[in-house]
């Protein structure tokens, strides 16, 4: 399937300012976001488990510019979904899509590799259909791919791009979306809860790398997180306040993630925020019936209304 | 070595909660899938093996701390006012300055981390201004290091003179041998630190059991590139926008490599109120942020990711030195490569600069100009490999 | 000077202009008693009410939350609170992930001539509130935690 | 080349450079719709008595509460009652402050920064381009140089501003004209009813005054792509980058060379400047 | 900042349960307070003066009341505080009153509240920025919905005053139900002679355009310049043809037709003029009885109308006109009686609603004046009269008095005597309520003059006997059951809001009460007024109402429009969002949610951005809440005067 891809981008590329998708990373176990300008530069393309990066988050970036981009079925959701609030335009993209059997979650791999191994020792790498290999000086580690496959893969339901100009490859199933991880969330209690986020937000240091990494974040350079005008937030360093930003980042995305789950996987200090965003796609669906991202004719649920909601339960006083 | 002292495996917690009566303990730990500096708690574990995810640099420099604190007092009421007289009850502003800083050690920082004060040093400790939040935590300080038996794929240290064993700053050099640590004291403060009963005198094979681990970890890292003329080749691509552009395409412009960076050390300051009362914060802040120049008239000078790139790699690996003696800026932890979730590698940016810088005709370098009234230090020019020297003057 | 220790709780109302603070002044004209509790931050329509100043208050200490705008159909602004009731409702889903109580934060509509449904709304979120422990509150940094003591004394 | 330890610096208690005089203000006057000047004094009598500092100088001016923003002094350094900063509205910072009144309390940390060189100008003609709120700067430098007229030659200045209402120091502007030796060309960027003098954009205004390079040195200050343009300007009126300086602003925090933000490559705004000669900014433009 | 505080009294209305000197004295420790002060009445002309003096005084740039609520007095105190040369927007009330000393009992949790919500209004205020208001031109044209005797007279009196008028009637005739009665109380004179010339001048007035058989389809803008399309419902009569000759509804063969305007008191051809005083006398065809609908063949009327002013095909129209000023004045309908089965729930022909009865008696009526039973045409000898058929009863929803059926009821029972001298009037009445002027001595002539009987007390069941009824009740002064045998049964049916009131509400975007009734402004001081500027109430749509209060209401509407269309320029409301277009990333987000489409996209240099037209932006601040990043601001309810107010709640 890579030559595929490969044949289909250079396909593409005379005629756009450059293809992203992904090429080699900085270590055996990453790939990096890489930007195709000419035929050869698309040898190095990198395609499979570990393609992780979510290319979309790019392309606000070229408006005005066309160019292609190649998308796992989760990424192009997030490019529906630009499209669907006019942030790209659609005939400025070229999409090419592939069928995506998941990728890897690196956090999962170091759980996988023990305590005394970290992903950054790994010196080269080797995958087959379901199974991964890791070197490590000199021994190597085999693991199941399941094991080491990212969260949102599990309950991926469009492994195929939503909408592409390109599709190489032969479609996958989709599979259903139950939303098992928030289910085992809740089994904390709420006290258990409010703990949880105290503990983990405590070590959130401030980089608004999981902003940053959201293909949907539309304010970028203005964001609230650190104007006075609005003064939403404080910059001292407590969990209120950067708990709140991720209040103020799910509340933004309400009925806007598509669930592409880079938030989470930028954190680096490996706080689940995804939760967030979870939460406020499962209350879409419920409540409006809406998956962001599937339909690009489609007006988030916030941005319009119904006069009768009959899946509104209003409390009864 | 008189002095040296070994900790075994099984009293480390202990010992360390011995000092934490005293003293303000640091010392990395397992938080969620991220290794973090905290405040000792043997509850809570430690982590000594793995790379931890964070700088320790917050022991000195807080990701937000208080510079002074403020209240506009009443004015008096009903104080008699003369006719035609601007009233008396002006505001009265009180400003008042934080409390001191608490002794406190970071056990287990790493080489590079401690390298990393080199970097802090010229600038919060400066010939015209002192920066007295910082110097107070510095010298309440004691530096732990832990020697580095493993490196990391993103580590490179050595290519901007440092070590796996590096003992620059540190007060104590700590290195894990199979049954307990060996801790070495460098400086006369570390000495005083290793006292408690729990610490023995090591026995004398120690130290060359911990030199084989340091030569082992300085091996796997492999040859360094010579970075002479680096800052020349920045400054030299200054203008490049296309670039800067290129290196920059994958950058989210977040600030994860910046406050994972154990040498950044910008901050931002605001003010804070409630009712008459405020304080003034300092916080972390980051070149990566457009927000950073952003000026109150709209205009921005580094308004693209690009050019804030240029800066931070340009911070690091040209402006510094230019100020510092040829001091790179970068402790090669490499955690900005680890960390960076688009996978934006400083290594490869500074190779390729070289490479770039070396394919156009040499412009004229930058010379030192007669400044307008008066510009502090002379531009120096580079020296050596941009290894690390005594800071010139102090 | 805070709140009446032991006796209320700290709730904060949103009220549309329009309809649920005539609402509570038609209460208040017509002498409908409530608990004390509540305090009103007037607003000029549901729909001005970003979601965030509940999220706000709530992680700021506030035990309770209540929103009032007007019926539905009856928006002085045409379409405010259809808008708000979707935000309304969502943000009566995320707080339960985070550890907040989503019976902290009630949403409903009552109109200027609806003063004795004013009063029942009040009296029974004030009930709802006092049922429930104190809100737990996220941790200020110390430096903004100093800043909390009492205005200006 | 002045001697850098006489530089006055900002001290009011070298133990701490981030804390501020508190002062209060003593005046205030209502320049154009967008620019007020304040006049402040040192409440510590002693720190005023000594307060001195040289033309360009910059200080750090809080409003408590709501943040510090740099400005420059822009009172003559043999004005010793007061120090006077001239703030255009933009931020917060600014917006606080010209919400003050007379008698309100602020912070001063100054004076901050190098300064110009005087000095080394003397015998020159000088060629003072500004542009809005950029003329601050410069009028401390002008009117140092007009209470020492002798020593300089010919004295240029080309001040622009949007409108004829944003033109501030308009009721000192005749003064000026009337100094010896001295040529003043006003101008606007677009007619308005009443205007006599020029209108255009500064650096059209320049080219068309075709001032000569020779002897001379040019001295400008103004708003980023204004200053970027009169930079060009100047280069094809053949003036040398030795022979041109430019005051420069920057959104600064800390303003004494520690947090970073107001570099142009290895160069801080804050300490290195804010006076620059362009041969110091060359190549790096494009950050201004 | 420097902030005055006043804390009212308000007599003892804040003072019996709110420590006001107390509040004042704490509210001196708030930041930027330079003076507090109590007083007894601040909305009085010395306390107005308090603040006066103050601002002066003590240099305030900000003035804070605690008083009543801000719906109440905040305009009266925005002008004393501008009085003093501070801008009207550097002011904030707290409402200690509706919100505090009204409610609650307990002193110091009252003065505590007070306390607090001076502190809110004080951070509020701390952030309040100076706001002027802008001035644009607005269309000098009314609309008056409903054509009944308020709108009439409304639209008479803005018509006359120089003003174009649009009057829109639902029916194919003005008039409302003044013209479906007899005779009106106390006067007794004949409704049709005092209405039918002001029905005429509608029609001949060269300012008043009429629209019948129309209702209103959609409004957008606002005061000053409403855009408002109409519908004009399919007649199938062209009316510029049409003369009104009368010659179609004679010879149309469908006799069996529905007759509204009689209300169902006989029937009616299927095209037909509702009555002979229609305006417009225009013929109209009932679709759901003409044949040429039901059938698909007939045509007649077509073929025998001289002026060819039949067109079958005839669809709705839609019609946009711009006015300034909006009255409406939609009346009101009766209570479904029907679901009163004591009283046959509509099984009995002879049990008649009120307004069948005025058609019954009416000269001009079905029965040419001669009052007759629908069952057999027999002349009633016995009638009975309920009241409050539909009012004052919790147990269907109408707890509501409808006012005027006492009235009627009364003049009906004489109107009978006058035109059955044998017959014998009974009424069956709750309470009489007769409070106008020569009110009460017509219902004592009704039971002195006329021998009306009167009994106090229910009817709880009306059971037909043979060709009569036999209404039974109670008589609660004598404490005896009664029982009485009619001919005919007259139920005063109470009134409720006019048929889809709360729809047209939601278009005018004003408020309506449960039963539909449209909300005025203010219960006692603005009662013409309703929430939504430029939309003015006349008669029984803001509750029952007899004729002459309808026509007052409706002439006070007129002055009201009237008033606000004499000034050049309408001034607008200064709290409108504004773009900080520095901020803005031209997403779209909030022209997206904008009701008013307030919002435009526009080029600045290169970028997208959001800009607000401030004439129709009505500042609800639903593009605040909307736009992520905070770039669009409501002024006067920014983001961080709420964050303010709320850490202000919470912090403390």
């Amino acid at each position: 399937m890579d030559d595929e891809l490969k044949g289909a981008i250079r396909k593409v590329l005379p005629d756009v300012d450059c293809v992203i998708g992904w090429g080699p990373g900085p270590d055996p176990l990453r790939s990096a976001p890489f930007f195709m300008r000419k035929p050869e530069e698309v040898d190095a393309f990198v395609v499979g488990p570990l393609a992780v990066n979510n290319p979309a988050v790019f392309l606000p970036e070229y408006k005005g510019k066309k160019v292609g981009i190649v998308v796992k079925g989760c990424d192009s959701r997030s490019v529906v979904q630009q499209i669907a609030e006019g942030l790209v335009k659609r005939e400025e993209v070229v999409i090419i899509g592939f069928p995506c059997s998941g990728v890897v979650d690196i956090q999962k791999i170091a759980a996988q590799l023990g305590q005394d191994i970290e992903p950054g020792m790994v010196t080269s790498l080797s995958i087959s259909s379901d199974k991964l290999t890791v070197n490590v000086k000199d021994t190597a580690k085999t693991m199941d791919m399941a094991d080491v496959r990212a969260d949102k893969c599990a309950s991926c339901q469009y492994p195929n791009a939503v909408v592409s100009d390109e599709f190489v490859g032969t479609p996958k199933e989709g599979k259903t979306d139950d939303y098992a991880d928030l289910a085992a969330f809740e089994e904390k209690s709420i006290d258990e809860r409010f703990a949880f986020w105290e503990q983990e937000m405590s070590r959130c240091i401030r980089c608004y790398a999981c902003r940053n990494a959201c293909p949907l974040c539309v304010c970028r350079d203005h964001c609230v997180a650190t104007s006075r005008e609005p003064h939403w937030l404080n910059q001292a360093d407590s969990t209120r306040e950067k708990l709140f930003f991720q209040l103020i980042h799910a509340t933004h995305l309400a009925g806007r993630c598509t669930g592409c789950g880079e938030c989470s996987r930028a954190c680096p200090v490996g706080i689940p925020v995804g939760l967030f965003k979870r939460t406020m796609t499962r209350a879409a669906a419920r409540l409006f019936d809406y998956q962001a991202g599937t339909n690009a004719e489609t007006v988030p649920p916030l941005q319009t209304f119904a006069t009768e909601e009959p899946t509104i339960k209003e409390r009864e006083w | 070595m008189p002095g040296n002292k070994f900790l075994a495996t099984a009293d480390v917690a202990a010992w360390l909660g011995e000092l934490s009566k005293t003293m303000r303990v640091f010392a990395p730990r397992n938080e969620g899938q991220a290794v973090v500096y905290r405040e000792f708690d043997a509850a809570k574990g430690l982590e000594l093996r793995r790379k931890p995810t964070e700088s320790a640099k917050h022991a000195l420099f807080p990701r937000s701390e208080e510079l002074l604190s403020f209240s506009y007092l009443r004015p008096a009421f009903g104080a008699p006012e003369k006719e035609g007289e601007t009233p008396s009850d002006v505001s009265q502003v009180q400003v008042k300055m934080p409390v001191e800083p608490m002794p406190t050690v970071v056990f287990g920082m790493l080489g590079c981390d401690a390298g990393s004060v080199t970097t802090f040093d010229p600038i919060y400790d400066g010939s015209k201004f002192k920066d007295v939040y910082y110097l107070k935590k510095r010298q309440a300080t004691v530096f732990i290091v832990r020697a580095c038996a493993e490196v990391l794929s993103t580590c490179f240290c050595n290519w901007v003179g440092g070590d796996p064993a590096n003992t620059k700053n540190a007060d104590v050099l700590a290195t894990e041998l199979s049954d307990g640590w060996l801790l070495q004291p460098v400086t006369e403060r570390g000495e005083k630190a290793l006292t408690s009963p729990l610490l023995k005198d090591a026995p004398a094979a120690s130290e060359g059991q911990a030199t084989a681990i340091h030569d082992n970890a300085r091996k796997s890292l492999g040859d360094a590139p010579n970075l002479e003329g680096i800052d020349a080749a920045l400054f030299s691509l200054f203008a490049d926008n296309d670039f800067w552009q290129r290196q920059s395409a994958g950058c989210l412009a977040c600030g994860t490599c910046t406050y994972l960076c154990p040498t950044c050390h910008c901050f931002s300051i605001t003010d804070e109120t409630s009712a008459r009362n405020g304080v003034r914060l300092r916080s972390w802040d980051t070149c990566m942020a457009s927000l950073y120049t952003l000026e109150a008239s709209g205009h921005n000078p580094r308004s693209l990711k690009a050019a804030r790139l240029r800066n931070r790699v340009g911070h690091k690996f040209a402006y510094f030195l230019r100020n510092n003696d040829g001091q790179i800026s970068c402790c090669g932890c490499g955690r900005c490569i680890k960390s960076c979730p688009s996978s934006v590698d400083i290594r490869q940016i500074v190779k390729d600069a070289l490479v770039q810088a070396a394919s156009i005709a040499p412009p004229p370098p930058p010379q030192p100009v007669a400044p307008a009234a008066a510009s502090p230090k002379p531009a120096a020019p580079v020296k050596g490999k941009g290894r690390t020297k005594e800071k010139a003057n102090g | 000077m805070s709140v009446l220790t032991g006796k209320e709780r700290r709730i904060v109302g949103f009220l549309c202009n329009w309809c649920s603070y005539g609402g509570a002044d038609t209460a208040g004209v017509g002498r409908f008693v409530q608990p004390t509790d509540l305090r009103i931050i007037r607003v000029p329509c549901s729909g001005r009410i970003n979601p965030l100043f509940i999220v706000k208050a709530l992680l700021g200490g506030a035990d309770g939350v209540l929103v009032s705008g007007c019926h539905p159909r009856d928006c002085h602004y045409a379409e405010g609170n259809f808008y708000a009731r979707r935000r309304l409702e969502m943000c009566k889903n995320l707080l339960p992930l985070v550890g907040i109580d989503p019976k902290r934060f009630e949403y409903t509509w009552v109109s200027a001539s609806e003063g004795q449904r004013w009063q029942h709304v009040v009296t029974e979120f004030t009930k709802q509130i006092h049922a429930l422990p104190p809100a737990p509150v996220f941790p200020e940094s110390p430096e903004i935690e100093r800043l909390a003591a009492c205005a200006g004394e | 080349m002045a001697d850098i330890a006489k530089i006055p610096v900002y001290s009011p208690d070298m133990a701490n450079p981030y804390m501020p005089y508190v002062a209060t203000l003593k005046e205030v006057i209502r320049e154009t719709h967008n620019i007020m000047t304040f006049r402040v004094v040192l409440d510590d009598a002693e720190a005023m008595k000594n307060f001195r500092h040289e033309p360009g100088q910059v200080g750090q001016l809080s409003v408590y509460g709501v943040g510090e923003a740099t400005f420059v002094i822009n009172s003559p350094p043999t004005r010793r009652e007061f120090i006077q900063f001239s703030v255009m509205r933009a931020g917060e910072v600014t917006s606080a402050l010209h919400k003050l009144k007379v008698g309100d309390k602020v912070g001063v940390r100054a004076p901050l920064g190098n300064h110009f060189d005087y000095n080394a100008m003397k015998g020159k003609n000088i060629l003072f381009v500004g542009g809005g709120i950029g003329m601050a700067p410069l009028r401390t430098l002008l009117l140092y140089m007009f209470d020492n007229r002798d020593d300089y030659g010919k004295i240029s200045l080309l001040y622009g501003a949007r409108s004829p209402e944003d033109m501030a120091f308009s009721y000192e502007i005749e003064e000026w004209r009337k100094t010896k030796n001295t040529d003043v060309v006003l101008t606007i960027d677009r007619e308005a009813e009443g205007w006599k003098e020029r209108v255009g954009l500064i650096p059209n205004v320049l080219l068309e005054m075709n001032p000569s390079p020779k002897d001379t040195v040019a001295i400008t200050c103004g708003p980023p792509i204004m200053i970027k343009f009169t930079l060009q300007a100047l280069d094809k009126l053949k003036f040398q980058p030795e022979q041109i300086f430019t005051t420069l602003e920057r959104r600064m925090k800390c303003g004494i060379g520690i947090c970073g933000r107001c570099n142009i490559g290895d160069k801080y705004v804050c300490v290195d400047g804010p006076v620059f000669s362009y041969a110091e900014l060359r190549g790096m433009v494009d950050e201004l | 900042m420097r902030i005055g505080v006043f804390i009212c009294h308000c007599g003892t209305n804040i003072g019996a349960t709110v420590d006001s000197a107390g509040v004042a004295e704490n509210a001196k420790s708030l930041p930027d307070v330079v003076f507090a002060t109590d007083s007894m009445y601040t909305c009085s002309e010395p306390g107005q003066d308090g603040i006066i003096r103050a601002i002066s005084e003590h240099a305030l740039d900000g003035v804070v009341v605690a008083a009543c609520s801000p719906r109440m007095h905040e305009p009266t105190f925005r002008r004393a505080v501008e009085r003093a040369g501070v801008n009207r927007y550097m002011f904030e009330m707290a409402n200690i009153r509706e919100h505090v000393s009204w409610i609650g009992k307990d002193k110091e949790a009252n003065s505590n509240k007070a306390f607090e919500l001076v502190r809110i209004a004080v951070e509020k205020l701390r952030r309040n920025r100076p706001l002027t208001p802008k001035y644009f031109p607005s269309t000098k044209r009314v609309l008056v919905i409903g054509g009944g005797v308020a709108g009439i007279q409304a639209a008479l009196d803005c018509a006359d005053a120089g003003i174009e008028v649009i009057m829109v009637e639902r029916e194919p005739s003005i008039g409302g139900k003044m013209a479906k009665l007899d005779k009106t109380f106390p006067t007794v004179d004949c409704s049709s002679c005092i209405l039918g010339p002001k029905m005429v001048d509608v029609a001949q007035h060269p300012k008043i355009t009429l629209y019948a058989c129309s209702e209103l389809e959609s409004v957008s803008g606002f005061v000053g310049n409403f855009e408002v399309v109409i519908r004009r419902k399919a007649t199938c009569v062209d009316n510029t043809k049409c003369t009104g000759c009368g010659l179609c509804a004679e010879k149309c063969p469908s006799k069996k037709s529905f007759d509204r305007f009689n209300e169902g008191v006989g029937t009616t051809t299927a095209i037909n003029i509702p009555f002979p005083q229609a305006i417009p006398k225009k013929a109209v065809i009932d679709k759901s009885f003409c044949r040429q609908f039901v059938k698909g063949k007939c045509g007649v009327c077509a073929k025998v109308c001289p002026t060819g002013a039949i067109s079958y095909e005839q669809q709705d129209e839609l019609l946009t006109v711009q006015v300034g000023a909006m009255v409406a004045a939609t009346g009101y309908d009766l209570v479904d009686w029907k679901v009163y089965s004591e009283y046959g729930g509509g099984r009995y022909p002879d049990v008649v609603t009120s307004l069948q009865y005025e058609r019954m008696m009416s000269a001009s009526g079905p029965f040419g004046g001669h009052i007759k039973r629908l069952s057999d045409g027999k002349e009633p000898k016995n009638v009975v009269f309920i009241q409050c058929v539909g009012s004052r009863d919790v147990s269907i929803g109408r707890p509501y008095c409808s006012g005027f059926c006492c009235m009627y009821t009364a003049k009906q029972a004489i109107l009978t005597k006058d035109h059955i001298p044998d017959s014998q009037s009974y009424v069956f009445y709750m309470d009489i309520r007769s409070p106008g002027k020569g009110y009460d001595e017509f219902t004592r002539r009704a039971q002195e003059e006329y021998g009306t009987q009167y009994i106090r007390g229910r009817v709880s069941l009306i059971y037909p006997k043979g060709d009569r009824y036999i209404v039974r009740g109670v008589d609660t002064l004598a404490g005896a059951q009664v029982e009485v045998e009619a001919d005919l049964v007259v139920l005063a049916v109470g009134v409720e809001a006019a048929a889809n009131s709360p729809h047209l509400a939601e278009k005018l975007r004003i408020s309506y009460d449960k039963f539909g009734f449209f909300m005025e402004s203010h219960v006692k001081l603005k009662p013409i007024e309703t929430n939504t500027a430029g939309v003015f109430l006349a008669g029984c749509s803001q509750g029952p109402k007899d004729i002459p209060s309808s026509v007052a209401m409706g002439s006070a509407a007129a002055a009201k429009a009237i008033g606000l269309l004499s000034k050049d320029m309408l001034e607008s409301d200064p709290q409108i969002a504004q773009v900080n277009i520095n901020r803005c990333v031209g997403c779209g987000k909030c022209i997206n949610v904008c009701p008013y489409k307030a919002i435009r996209e526009i080029d600045f240099r290169g970028q997208a951005k959001a800009e607000v037209i401030e004439a129709v932006c009505q500042g609800c601040g639903l593009c605040n809440a909307t736009c992520p990043q905070g770039a669009v601001q409501l002024s006067h309810f920014t983001d961080n005067q709420i964050l303010a107010e709320v850490e202000a709640l919470c912090r403390c």
